[in-house]
């Protein structure tokens, strides 16, 4: 213990020859404290970050990123006008500012039957990733609180109910394409 | 060698303030400090030089000093003081 | 500034000899400059409507002084970088100096305790020892570490530091270390040099100036020391170890009148900078420091005159660092971040750096291991590796909680606070008390002119501040 | 000059069922721990037409069909079909010098020169999109966090870090936030103890050296010191921290004092950043009272840069042109523009900086545009 640094910081942080030193002319009052200790703070990058820092500031990545909030544009933006396909019909409530909007129905691809998308599920793999995409989903609107394991449980399956009644979704499935689709799962 | 006197008044000057800027004055100004009920009484034992001004001017930054700290000495003390227990818990 | 009026946050403040400036500074390291006398007086009265616009936004941008509103998250802010700074401070040690011998071939006139004659018995640290001082240096270290070799004249016992370094690879593999060997250069030969080359080993190496100065100052027994030292300066250039070897200068008073000369020699010598400093008035006879010792003042007098030849130097094109003024500049343009181990609070002794003597003792600093070679006096130490490796902080502890400026006379009300260091061992010396009385102290006299002067032509000459400048971007 | 066409977006043909995120191309089996999005493959028997597939097997659920050829695509790159507007947009892509995944458009600041104006709809599914991307792109070089304000809604921002952590996924980021939610403790240590495995960048604007001038720019009361509070904490924690200043008229001669203001307060940030404001969004609309030729800046920013100098603060300028700068200054300016918001003009391609150069917005178009000068 002789030995430890920590040791002997904590001896000299201690400081009681400091602190009188500087109590000493100090009304003792501490109704008129004026710091919180909570917004005192000690600034000492985690080792990850210095590590990180180090490559970072050599490697420019991070700083080819440009001004100011532009860098939004790089993703998604919402379309400045909105002009509905000819086959519109209104979507789903669910918000999406991607300028998807849930599909309609009515504009439901030719190329693949109700049929085909069960079949397609019959496969486990599908099936887990449909409900990972599923908890996913519901997780963010608040609805699903457990973990993304693609297992159908209870709690996903009172979600993806809460969901649908939030939504007017009418159908009777826990996993059928019109649930799917207003959630804005496609692929499967 | 002549000596110099300067008598400060007790109610203008705190002791503090007298030693404070005493403490500062360079060795070629040996000087005793007295006091009676109302004044302080400082000796310079080598007369000449401009000890009695330097002095004046010490205890002129220290009067300000002291107007400083009572505006800001509680928080001054409060900043030292949690800096260090904040240290401490962290070490 | 918003039309609120503002208030003062602690801060302190210093009127700066011979110029209407005060330099006022707060415990987040941040200063300013006050051009009249009167401003110093109507900022502490607040009569803030009394100073210029721009001054009120610079005090307020670096929270000397805040709004209402903003007044408890700057307060927040002052003991935030206060505590980083002292966590800082209370970092594990980085510099680690050894002395390998305590023999040496030179009778230097400031150095009288650390050195032995050259034939001398018993004063060399011996190969056994190694593994007990590297276990020591790898617990006492964090990952960067510096490892120096003091003496005597550590060439004097070059078997040692060859094994020493041997051993060190293995068992400081993990960790940045960087090798300084502190050298008279008289000793060195091809095979030395070549070995300092492939081990990437840093040299310091004194020259107090012309042949006349340094052998003045520098004599040896043997040898003409200055001619000697210009011989090895060539081989150093043959093996391209120039770029390797920084230079160190120790004045005494003979050269007080020749500050130009002196820093027209040391450029001369087309090297790119040197550390130039005042004695340790520490190590030598009293009868001897009236030859060769001086004040603060006359010291500063001297290096006044040095510092603007360096810049007169640097503006006409030649890039030419002033080691000691850099680090001061470091520390207060960036503090905190310099280890100088003189510039710490609380004390770089032992938080900044350890020695290992030649018999073994272990100290906090080189101050404390000549000032054991005068007194003996036991609290010094604190450990000794013929015994074992580890260390005990008993007595430095206490030493080391009376260290923090905040809390010492003389410097609790000082504006270079921010930037100066606690030297207890110095006081310890020169005064009998690790605290000491700043108003007879050297280390405090030095310190203050020698900030009094940079912030001064910071602020009034534009050449100074360009190679300043120059410098801090190196 | 004409509406530009940021290169990695493409048009597109009888997609509007098909909007939604794909992985381009990647035909090597996926993980199949993490929620997979479909992918799009070029149908190799007919031009121009790419094959939805779902994430498992090479079947084709559907197609689409394009004008060209999207070969600014690379495998494994996340891209968008935006049926309503026929278009396919890259959003994390290999051969951008940026990729920023925008996580909400609502905002508790109200910046002047916001390029991208908060709104205030549920925009919740952006988080999950977001999320998606990330587990999905194949790469871990470093991806931008926006807004909007990432961090508004708190549980939404701490559940989509979880999420990532849950995948075991590291990917470094660069979060852009106005750092106000921080000045609370307790969800900056729950944020930074989810981060406590991973490389965060936080990009935090400061534009002023005292409160006044930063809330009336950004528009919100109490914004400057929750702001710098927020910023204290995450200091605190460990965290890396960008201060980014957009210098405008109100603020541009204080620029020095806001180098002085970060030194004093907050000496251990990261990097500070000059950003010239992008006329587009609020920033066209207040254009005349924000506005600084960006020549007119320059014996500003040279003041904060030297005295950034000084204090060893690591700072950069981003979105100046080489032809606006001082030759003193061009070291410290990054080409940063990303590379699908910006265009070159006739002048640029005659100049022989251009490919150190950002070049011009494509905002910055008409009366927006400075007249650019080539260097021969």
């Amino acid at each position: 213990m002789k030995k430890s640094f920590a040791y002997l910081a904590s001896l000299i942080s201690a400081s009681f020859a400091a602190k009188d030193t500087v109590a000493n002319n100090v009304i003792e009052d501490q109704s008129i404290k004026m710091l919180d200790d909570d917004h005192i703070i000690i600034s000492k990058l985690n080792h990850s970050v210095s590590n990180l820092l180090a490559a970072h500031r050599s490697h420019r990545s991070h700083s080819s990123h440009s001004s100011h909030r532009s860098s939004a544009g790089g993703g998604y933006s919402t379309p400045r006008t909105y002009t509905p396909p000819s086959t519109y019909t209104p979507p789903a409530k669910k918000a999406d500012p991607l300028g998807q909007t849930a599909r309609p129905m009515s504009s439901y691809p030719s190329v693949i039957k109700e049929s085909d998308l069960v079949k397609s599920l019959t496969d486990k793999d599908k099936r887990k990733n449909i409900i990972m995409r599923m908890q996913l989903a519901l997780q963010f609107e608040g609805l699903y609180s457990g973990p993304i394991d693609g297992v159908m449980g209870e709690r996903t399956r009172n979600a993806v109910k809460a969901y649908k009644k939030q939504n007017g979704v009418t159908s009777d499935g826990v996993m059928d394409a019109e649930t799917l689709n207003a959630l804005g799962i496609k692929g499967f | 060698m002549s000596q110099t006197f300067i008598k400060l008044t007790k109610e203008k000057y705190s002791e503090n303030l007298i030693r404070k800027s005493l403490y500062w004055l360079p060795k070629e100004c040996p000087w005793t400090l007295d006091e009676n009920d109302a004044n302080w009484l400082i000796t310079f034992h080598l007369g000449g030089g401009n000890c009695a001004e330097q002095l004046h001017k010490l205890l002129n930054d220290h009067i300000l000093r002291e107007e400083l700290d009572k505006q800001t000495n509680l928080l001054r003390s409060e900043i030292i003081l949690s800096a260090l227990k904040k240290v401490q818990s962290d070490s | 500034m918003t039309l609120e009026t503002p208030l003062n946050l602690p801060f302190l403040f210093r009127r700066i000899p011979k110029t209407n400036l005060t330099i006022t500074s707060g415990y987040n390291g941040a200063f300013c400059l006050l051009e009249e006398e009167s401003q110093i007086e109507n900022l502490i009265r607040n009569n803030y409507e009394r100073l210029p616009q721009d001054k009120l936004n610079e005090l307020e941008a670096k929270s000397l002084i805040s709004t209402q509103a903003e007044y408890a998250l700057k307060a927040s802010l002052h003991a935030s970088s206060l505590a980083t700074q002292i966590h800082r401070s209370l970092a594990k040690p980085s510099l680690f100096m050894i002395v390998p011998t305590l023999r040496c071939d030179h009778d230097c006139r400031y150095c009288q305790v650390s050195r032995a004659p050259i034939n001398a018995e018993g004063k060399d640290l011996s190969e056994n020892k190694i593994d007990n001082a590297l276990s020591l240096i790898e617990a006492a270290s964090g990952d960067d570490l510096k490892i120096e070799f003091q003496g005597g004249e550590p060439l004097l016992n070059f078997e040692f530091i060859t094994e020493f370094i041997g051993k060190a690879k293995i068992k400081l593999q993990n960790k940045n270390v960087s090798y300084v060997i502190c050298t008279t250069l008289t000793n060195l030969t091809t095979e030395i040099a070549d070995f300092i080359k492939d081990e990437n080993i840093q040299l310091s190496a004194s020259i107090d100036g012309d042949a006349d100065t340094h052998r003045h100052n520098r004599p040896s027994k043997y040898y003409d020391s200055f001619d000697l030292l210009q011989e090895k300066r060539k081989l150093l250039a043959e093996k391209n170890l120039d770029s390797k070897t920084s230079y160190i200068a120790t004045v005494t008073r003979p050269s007080l009148g020749n500050a130009q000369e002196l820093a027209e020699f040391f450029n001369s010598l087309s090297i790119d900078s040197i550390f130039i400093r005042p004695l340790t008035p520490l190590g030598f006879a009293s009868s001897t420091a009236r030859s060769i010792g001086y004040t603060a003042d006359e010291y500063m007098d001297f290096y006044t005159e040095f510092l603007k030849e360096i810049i007169r130097i640097n503006t006409q094109g030649t890039l030419f660092v002033d080691e000691m003024a850099l680090i001061h500049l470091n520390r207060i343009f960036r503090p905190g971040s310099t280890q100088y181990v003189d510039m710490k609070s609380p004390a770089g002794l032992v938080l900044g750096s350890l020695i290992i003597n030649y018999d073994g003792k272990v100290f906090g600093s080189d101050e404390s291991r000549m000032l054991w070679e005068m007194t003996h006096s036991k609290e010094l130490i604190i450990g000794d590796i013929t015994l074992s490796s580890d260390l005990d902080f008993t007595h430095i502890a206490k030493t080391l909680k009376d260290s923090f400026l905040f809390a010492l006379p003389g410097c609790s009300e000082c504006a270079y606070q921010p930037y100066c260091g606690a030297d207890p061992i110095h006081h310890l010396a020169t005064q009998g008390d690790p605290i000491g009385n700043k108003s007879d102290s050297f280390f405090c006299n030095f310190q203050t002119l020698m900030y009094d002067l940079l912030f001064t032509m910071w602020h009034n000459s534009d050449d100074a501040r360009k190679v300043f400048r120059s410098w801090l971007k190196l | 000059m004409a509406e530009a066409i940021r290169i990695d977006t493409a048009e597109v043909i009888d997609a509007h069922e098909w909007s939604g995120l794909y992985v381009f191309e990647k035909y090597n089996l996926p993980k199949t721990d993490i929620p997979l999005l479909p992918r799009l493959a070029k149908n190799t028997n007919k031009q121009n037409e790419y094959l939805i597939l779902q994430p498992f097997s090479k079947k084709a659920i559907g197609s689409i069909h394009t004008l060209k050829q999207l070969d600014h695509f690379s495998p494994g790159d996340i891209i968008y079909i935006d049926g309503q507007h026929g278009k396919i947009r890259g959003i994390l892509n290999k051969n951008a010098n940026a990729n920023t995944l925008l996580v909400t458009e609502q905002c508790d600041n109200f910046c002047k020169f916001c390029s991208q104006p908060p709104k205030t709809q549920n925009d919740i599914a952006l988080y999950e999109k977001a999320t998606l991307s990330i587990l999905n792109y194949g790469r871990s070089d470093l991806i931008g966090i926006s807004g909007g304000e990432p961090t508004l809604n708190q549980k939404a921002f701490s559940t989509f870090l979880k999420t990532l952590n849950s995948f075991h996924n590291t990917t470094p980021l660069h979060i852009l936030t106005n750092g106000r939610g921080f000045s609370d403790k307790k969800f900056c240590n729950e944020v930074t103890e989810i981060l406590a495995e991973r490389f965060c960048l936080w990009g935090i604007p400061i534009y002023g050296f005292e409160s006044q001038t930063h809330n009336t720019l950004v528009e919100a009361d109490n914004a400057f010191i929750e702001t710098v509070s927020g910023i204290r904490n995450l200091l605190g924690a460990g965290q890396a921290i960008e201060i980014r200043v957009v210098p405008v008229r109100d603020n541009l001669k204080d620029l020095p004092l806001i180098i002085d203001f970060v030194q004093s307060n907050l000496a251990q940030v990261a990097y500070i950043s000059l950003m010239n404001m992008e006329p587009k969004g609020l920033a066209r609309k207040n254009f005349n009272s924000l506005f600084v030729p960006q020549r007119d800046q320059n014996s500003a920013l040279l003041e904060a840069i030297e005295l950034a100098e000084v204090h060893s603060l690591n700072i950069r300028l981003f979105n100046y042109a080489l032809c606006q700068l001082d030759e003193s200054l061009h070291k410290y300016a990054c080409k940063s523009i990303s590379d699908w918001k910006n265009y070159y003009t006739d002048e640029c391609n005659t100049c022989n900086k251009k490919t150190e150069c950002g070049g011009m917005f494509t905002s910055a178009d008409g009366r927006f545009l400075e007249n650019p000068r080539a260097f021969k």
